[in-house]
């Protein structure tokens, strides 16, 4: 039987296997890509906790069948829709960024940025 | 008068950074500053009325009022810091007159010395806690531009480890103030010398210990004294001068004042420990000051051994049941006194030693006494002051303080007496050394010193004798603010506690 | 939107409108100045509605009648309860507002080096500045994450605004460690509207305030995860130790105004989100995370110190030093706790005199550097050295804001050191207060050192050093706020008590 | 299909499990494989995968924007660095801190699993909802898309708005970056 503790592992399953290349990855390019992975882990955990979970607004009036109180069920697919565009956001000026340093340096490696770490 | 006294000198220095252009109008700027504020200070202290205690001349005003912290402007002054303003008033003088030969960078040299006696004063005359702390923390910034700019040697070392080592200091007792405050709602220190400090929202062995840590770094004892003789050495004379004149009664003047009248239950119980840090301070700085050769270290370690009795002084506090008596306090505060006057005096004529002769090196110098009398007779008579000739200042103070503490502590106020021995040893020895024995051929050209060198050891000369002669001039308003007031006043607390 | 929201969020607004402006005079004219004309005038726009809308919570302007939900005179709601105009957003409006002037002005001078992006530069600057106000005036989780983007990804750019190596590299480090962060952070509050099943801070409140009384802090190990993630994202904000990775070299790589505004409004609004959403939405969780901010607070303040004394570039320095303060400004946080039940709110009081302070300081400080940098073009240390005599004024004035830094009287710092320590003691965290002034005497030790280098090192050339009038009237301002605050603390005080005015429900 | 009860089919099951262990192999080639164009494919792996998660939890229009943003648009930029900074570096290769890495990363996982199964979740299915509160929910989660809408127009207006202005700053900032000089 598969419920929220499932989803919510995998989530965190991804999230650390993300953040475990953020923190070694030396390619920019793949730093990124592992970002990106957190933030699908988020993703995930968010729109199963919106499938699973009884929100706040229902748990006060049980009874209710106003259309606002049910709407609040999706309140966790609210939080994936931001954390989409924000991660959108991020890879556009994230490659503006690389491109600049290509441009200056020829070189996406995080190692070489050696300039200022004596 | 008493905001007089502490901003007339920050008044001048405006006056100089915005004015004065030529180092003449900025000596002259300067030197009136400090004969004014000297004449206000004689003026405080005269207008101080012994019969009367407690604190006077009170000038209160709100300067940060609010529901829940309470800032005020409080200037007052009770026996003891009238008589600090006093010294700070006749050293800061004298100090401004042994200035006048300066040449590098003047107008900030003016500047910073009379942001010192700003500094000072106000530590002195300030009874809101805030007040006294901002003064206290203030001093910091002319005394390290005026050491590492104008000093000579290790002069930023020395800079540095004075900065530090009173930061610290000062850091620990901004703490306990805050929890003074805290647990009674107030920075006014009258308010605090009445209310019951027993329980605070801190440990009260820890607030008291922090603030012994502040003092006893300024004061300094041993071995917290390691930044003094860098710094006394390091410094030019004029700051040499303040600095064993004045500052380190700042530590004095804030263990009578706080640790003592404000925790008396909590200095009694430390009186043992205090007596014997202040016998090694006292001893210690004695034998090393034997091994010194060159003339300001040597008043240095001298100043760690005389401020020891200080010390001891306050230890006299010890005594149980009824048989407090005030000598023993009036010692130290006198003490403070006679060595700012006394140390003052012997930083002066060890600068116009200098100035003539450009060395400090005991050993290179010798039999300048033919060659420059008036000096020869100034040191002299600062010297046996310093080794408690009687008659003269030292004496007096040294003698009250053994008074008071032998009856509480026999054995070491004995092992104390030993210092005065080891330090007539090497006054006289220093004395011997540069003023007499042989003549050297090159100083055959150095010349007594000029009238404007005169003054300053005059002034001092007359404080030295005036008080050894006639002590009451002094001990009356010591007494009233901290002898006998406070002896009552302890006797009565610790007696109703128990 | 109905009129009601459009005009709670009017500063809001009016920036956006003028950062429009300010793209658009730059595609219209050649004339660059016009382009920084434009945007400092507009601020005023911005700051005229904010004080409008102070009016309205004081009742002296009524241009909205009662709203659903409005606290009289404490604060009104708006947007379907997502956002919050009381004073304390409002302070942080002031306080983000001002700085932003004063680094507009400052950026007068940096013009040279921005080559054809002027528009971009000024744009980016005011929208970055809206996210921060829009972060102290939110109440609900999501509208706080994507204002706190909106606050820093234009900032990212502008690191990276200078296009050459370093500059490049701060951008890049910022924002991959900027969105590490983010994901921890989003991840905290998912977990957290996962326990409550509200991303409201004040619902969450009433499920923390519900959650019976068990062994866990904070009513369940979820609860208490998500506190802990969520402290991380805002710790990578206001750069607590050990989320303060990216400070130097983004310090050291930025364009130097936009390390100003970074070591300033930044942090002054990561602090502001930071206060609200564990005052607000933790406040009742009997305050298990006061021990979480104090070992912070500790953290912070000892690393930051420690490393600052071996850097040899003044921007990282200052880098180091702001991780510092912001340990320091964690003891406001921690300290939330009051003794007693009425002075709980000295600790946030204290922290938010601190920000003021502590804005003009490094505002001040970091103008005096540009100003010297500016014309020797380096930010080495040992490049200061003879400044005292090359340009005594900005290195007087420097020497006044690092006195400041260190907290020695009768400056900013001090006023705000002895604030924020003193609502420690009151709290009982007397020895959280000891551990800050033993850091502020080890602090004394390299900001001295900058002193020192000015004032007793030979100058490498004799020719006196200057700057530019707008630079001089950032400093001259920056300067006078310090003089000001450390000598006559009383009114930023009581500026302070008056934006805590029914803060987190008091 | 309740609100209160997913489809617990063996179908559900066992696709669920294909996809989870999918994603978790396609996120671990990310981080291990040593060419940055394969890990750029992975990558696309796991956004594909969780295209399948979203529509498996009944977020319809989540799964779209999923693939169109994700697996589109955010893959092809990815893709353009990887082949922009290619022919200076190959590889992808790790930093010295693979052991400490691994070691917090470990423990940050052991962490989330125990929060995620000691603590006492407030389940939909377990939620007394009154009989027409039920169905109210049933008709969100099969129609989402309109729902979802309204909740982005009312009570997430004020985020929804300063995400366009957050898109526009992104953009204006990645242009000026990359405009010649």
């Amino acid at each position: 039987m598969v419920g929220l503790q499932h989803f919510l592992t995998l989530g965190a399953v991804i999230f650390a296997i993300g953040f475990f290349g953020a923190v070694t990855k030396r390619n920019l390019v793949v730093v990124l890509m592992c970002i990106e992975l957190m933030f699908n882990a988020v993703n995930i955990v968010v729109v199963a906790m919106s499938r699973y979970l009884v929100p706040l607004a229902m748990q006060r009036a049980p009874d209710s069948t106003d259309a606002a109180v049910a709407q609040t069920l999706l309140t966790g697919q609210v939080f994936a829709v931001f954390v989409i565009t924000v991660a959108a956001a991020e890879v556009a000026l994230a490659l503006g960024i690389v491109i600049a340093i290509y441009r200056t340096r020829r070189t996406a490696d995080t190692n070489e940025l050696k300039l200022m770490s004596r | 008068m008493l905001t007089a006294v502490v901003f007339l000198p920050v008044a001048a220095a405006i006056i100089i950074a915005l004015a004065a252009r030529s180092p003449r109008a900025v000596k002259g700027v300067a030197l009136t500053a400090f004969v004014a504020d000297f004449a206000l200070a004689i003026a405080v202290f005269a207008r101080y009325n012994t019969g009367d205690g407690g604190f006077q001349q009170v000038e209160q005003y709100d300067w940060l009022p609010g529901e829940s912290v309470v800032f005020q402007y409080l200037l007052g002054v009770d026996g003891l810091s009238a008589t600090m303003v006093l010294l700070t008033g006749l050293l800061g003088l004298a100090a401004m007159l042994v200035s006048m030969n300066i040449q590098h960078r003047v107008r900030e040299y003016f500047v910073f010395l009379l942001l010192l006696q700003t500094a000072v004063m106000g530590v002195f005359a300030s009874l809101d806690f805030i007040l006294f702390f901002i003064m206290w923390e203030l001093e910091l910034v002319p005394m390290f531009f005026l050491i590492s700019i104008w000093g000579t040697g290790r002069k930023e070392y020395s800079a540095m480890k004075f900065l530090v080592f009173t930061f610290v200091g000062s850091a620990f007792m901004l703490v306990s103030i805050l929890v003074l405050y805290f647990s009674v709602g107030t920075f006014d220190m009258r308010v605090l010398l009445e209310s019951d400090l027993r329980n605070l929202v801190a440990p009260v062995t820890v607030v008291f210990g922090l603030f012994f840590a502040a003092f006893a770094i300024k004061l300094p004892v041993w071995p917290v004294h390691t930044w003094l003789p860098d710094a006394h050495t390091d410094a030019p004379t004029a700051v040499s001068v303040m600095l064993a004149g004045v500052l380190l009664k700042m530590g004095g003047y804030g263990l009578i004042r706080v640790n003592v009248a404000m925790f008396p239950e909590v200095t009694q119980q430390a009186a043992l420990p205090f007596a014997i840090l202040a016998v090694i301070s006292i001893l210690f700085g004695a034998m090393v000051t034997l091994r010194q050769t060159d003339l300001k270290r040597l008043i240095a370690y001298s100043s760690v051994s005389h401020m020891g009795y200080v010390l001891l002084g306050v230890a006299s506090v010890g005594a149980t049941g009824g048989a407090l008596s005030s000598v023993g306090l009036t010692g130290a505060a006198l003490q403070m006194f006679t060595h700012g006057t006394i140390t003052g005096l012997l930083f002066v004529m060890v600068g116009v030693v200098y100035d003539k002769a450009h060395t400090r090196h005991i050993p290179d110098l010798g039999g300048l006494a033919a060659r420059m009398p008036y000096a020869a007779v100034a040191l002299m008579v600062a010297g046996l002051a310093s080794l408690g000739l009687p008659g003269l200042s030292g004496f007096v103070a040294e003698i009250m303080v053994f008074l008071g503490t032998f009856p509480v502590y026999g054995v070491l106020t004995a092992l104390a007496a030993l210092g005065v021995v080891v330090s007539a040893g090497y006054i006289l020895w220093t004395l011997r050394g540069v003023m007499f024995g042989p003549a050297k051929e090159r100083w055959a050209h150095i010349g007594d010193a000029t009238l404007v060198e005169k003054v300053a050891p005059a002034l001092l000369i007359i404080a030295v004798v005036a008080v050894g002669v006639y002590p009451a001039l002094i001990t009356d308003a010591l007494s009233s603010g901290v002898g006998e007031a406070l002896a009552d006043r302890i006797t009565t607390v610790v007696g109703g506690l128990r | 939107m109905n009129s009601s929201a459009l005009w709670l969020l009017s500063p809001e607004i009016s920036l956006a409108f003028v950062a429009m402006l300010a793209f658009l005079v730059d595609l219209v004219t050649r004339r660059k100045g016009y382009v920084a004309a434009v945007s400092l005038v507009g601020l005023v726009l911005p700051l005229l509605f904010t004080t409008l809308l102070w009016g309205e919570l004081s009742g002296w302007v009524n241009a909205i009648g009662p709203q659903p939900g409005e606290v009289a005179g404490v604060s009104i709601p708006g947007i379907f309860g997502t956002l919050v105009v009381d004073r304390y957003a409002l302070f942080f409006k002031y306080l983000v507002f001002g700085a932003l002037g004063l680094v507009l002005l400052a950026s007068l001078d940096y013009r040279s080096r921005l080559g054809r992006l002027e528009g971009e530069y000024y744009g980016l600057i005011l929208l970055s500045a809206g996210g921060m106000t829009l972060l102290a005036a939110t109440v609900e989780l999501l509208s706080l994450y994507i204002a706190l983007e909106l606050a820093t990804l234009p900032l990212v750019a502008l690191a990276a605004f200078l296009r050459d190596g370093r500059s490049t590299e701060a951008g890049i480090k910022f924002l991959l460690l900027g969105a590490i962060s983010s994901a921890v952070l989003l991840f905290g509050m998912a977990l957290v509207f996962g326990v409550t099943g509200s991303t409201y801070l004040s619902d969450i409140a009433g499920a923390v305030a519900t959650a019976t009384p068990g062994d866990v802090p904070f009513g369940s190990y979820a609860m208490l995860a998500g506190a802990v993630m969520m402290a991380a994202g805002f710790g990578f904000k206001i750069a607590a130790v050990p989320f303060q990775m990216w400070v130097p070299d983004v310090y050291e790589g930025s364009p130097t105004p936009i390390t100003a505004y970074l070591s300033v409004a930044s942090k002054a609004a990561g602090f502001a989100a930071l206060l609200r959403v564990f005052t607000t939405a933790f406040g009742p969780a009997d305050l298990h995370w006061s021990v979480l901010f104090a070992a912070l607070a500790v953290a912070s303040m000892t690393v930051g110190n420690l490393v600052a004394v071996a850097q040899s570039n003044i921007k990282r320095m200052l880098g180091y030093s702001t991780i510092a303060h912001a340990g320091y400004m964690l003891i406001g946080v921690a300290a939330v706790a009051g003794r007693t039940g009425d002075g709980s709110l000295q600790g946030p009081q204290g922290l938010l005199f601190y920000l003021g302070g502590y804005a003009v300081t490094n505002l001040a400080a970091f103008f005096a550097v540009i100003a010297i940098a500016n014309r020797t073009g380096s930010d080495q240390i040992s490049d200061f050295a003879g400044m005292g005599r090359r340009a005594p004024w900005l290195a007087f004035l420097l020497t006044v804001s690092l006195l400041s830094l260190i907290g020695i009287p009768p400056t900013a710092g001090f006023m705000g050191k002895l604030f924020l320590f003193g609502a420690a003691v009151n709290a009982d965290l007397a020895w959280l207060a000891l551990v800050g002034v033993i850091n502020s005497v080890l602090s004394a030790y390299y900001y001295l050192r900058i002193v020192k280098v000015m004032y007793f090192q030979e100058p490498a050339s004799q020719e006196r050093v200057t700057c530019s009038p707008a630079l001089w009237a950032a400093l001259g301002s920056a300067s006078l706020g310090v003089a000001f605050v450390g000598m006559a603390p009383w009114p930023l005080f009581a500026f302070a008590a008056q934006a805590l005015l029914g803060f987190a429900g008091r | 299909m309740t609100p209160s009860g997913l489809e617990q089919s063996t179908a559900f099951t066992v696709i669920w499990w294909v996809v989870a262990a999918m994603s978790v192999i396609a996120a671990t080639l990310v981080v291990r494989l040593k060419d940055v164009l394969r890990a750029a494919l992975a990558l696309v792996g796991v956004f594909i995968s969780v295209v399948f998660l979203f529509f498996m939890l009944n977020a319809e229009l989540l799964a779209v924007a999923q693939l169109l943003i994700y697996g589109g648009a955010i893959s092809i930029l990815i893709i353009f660095a990887v082949l922009l900074t290619r022919d200076v570096h190959e590889g992808s290769p790790s930093n010295a801190l693979q052991v400490p890495a691994f070691l917090l990363s470990a423990g940050l996982l052991a962490v989330m699993t125990f929060v995620i199964n000691n603590t006492d979740w407030k389940l939909l299915s377990a939620a007394r909802l009154a009989p027409a509160a039920q169905e109210r929910a049933a008709e969100v989660f099969a129609n989402s898309t309109p729902w979802l809408a309204g909740l982005l127009m009312r009570q997430f207006v004020l985020p929804f708005e300063v995400a366009s202005v957050l898109l526009l700053a992104a953009v204006i900032g990645a242009l000026a970056l990359l405009r010649e000089e």
